[in-house]
């Protein structure tokens, strides 16, 4: 299945893109090692992750398409 | 209900005035309570924040918005309405970032709502902030959680 | 510091609108929390309420007022300034008749210094309220103590 | 002494009048006394007193020129 995984904050910044397009993607792990291979600086931060703009907190079955944000702590308001 | 949250830069004097100018004449409300949050110039070591610049997850920021108004006007039955604005983008020192407006029948709830909302904003809000100080270097800050 | 208090009719717009210009470019606040109270057209038994006629002790009340900005100012050092302002005279349902404004270097200290005033203003300063409704009767009316 | 009496709210409309002065006021007894026979439908109301803008817990001691305000539970804000 076809992936869209956004990165935000800090975490857009070591990446040094905003957004990266995942094909072929068979599970939630297999997804979050391959960002681990393609973005291993990402691992000395803080994230959450979202799933079509819901935060998860556990691995989420994914379906084709699923819209995937890797988040630090929140600075709003 | 239906107004975007994020505004591209600063909160104006204008839009902020507009928004309180929508609520005048309406007969059944009894009070305001807003808070305008705004940028300081605070000193880092010898450095000043010059700007912060805000981004953001939109469609994130659009649904936990409209959650945060669904929240606070089922557990406040006497608020009326509810805006909250949050700027994306530059943001200099002096400007205003936030702008939270809830009307309710009675003072006491739009104040309570109010308040509970600017939490539920800097709780849940995918927002992100980076500071940019006069020598232009910038450094990325996160909510202290008091 | 050295506004008064009492306005003769509403807080219209455009004081508001000129209070909250006066703030923007302070490059030291972080947030400003304001309070708007408006007249509601109350219904009693088979009356509405038209508008609201305010009287006042008036050097009570500018006297009242100091000493509130003085508590304000002094258990939250964060607290930079503080706008109170309140009607006087007759108010029409819709308008505005009561007016707080506080700035913080600090959002929190904004929002709960100006929930206390809005209480201590309520508790402490000399005015009366007579309710003038549709068919030009009136009746008095007393803060409750919720 | 002369003593200058303002009457707000409800009790300004039940005593037709706004303020009184008194003249010969010998103490805050004597003045209470004299606002009782003026005006004897006040008695019906709750007030509280102040003295020169301060309300008072207890009677006073006068001096000539003080202002005193019979003033209903307030109602502002």
């Amino acid at each position: 299945m076809e992936i869209q995984v956004l990165f935000f904050g800090v975490l857009a910044e070591v990446t040094q893109t905003a957004f990266k397009h995942y094909k072929g993607v068979t599970s939630f792990a297999d997804l979050k090692m391959r960002i681990g291979d393609d973005f291993p600086e990402i691992a000395h931060y803080n994230f959450r992750i979202a799933v079509n703009n819901e935060l998860i907190n556990e691995d989420p079955v994914l379906k084709n398409g699923d819209e995937i944000a890797y988040m630090p702590p929140f600075a709003g308001g | 209900m239906s107004q975007k949250t994020l505004i591209n830069g600063p909160i104006t004097q204008e839009m902020i005035s507009s928004c309180l100018a929508a609520l005048a004449g309406n007969t059944d409300s009894g009070g305001h309570s807003v808070f305008i949050g705004q940028v300081r110039a605070d000193v880092k070591g010898a450095k000043r924040v010059k700007a912060i610049e805000y981004s953001a997850y939109e469609n994130m920021v659009e649904a936990e918005a409209g959650k945060i108004k669904g929240l606070i006007l089922s557990e406040y039955n006497d608020v009326q309405s509810m805006d909250i604005l949050h700027s994306r983008g530059v943001v200099m020192a002096g400007e205003a970032s936030l702008f939270v407006l809830v009307s309710a029948g009675h003072r006491r709830h739009a104040i309570d709502a109010c308040s509970k909302a600017i939490e539920m904003i800097k709780a849940s809000l995918p927002v992100w902030k980076k500071e940019i100080f006069e020598d232009s270097s910038t450094g990325w800050k996160e909510n202290s959680l008091a």
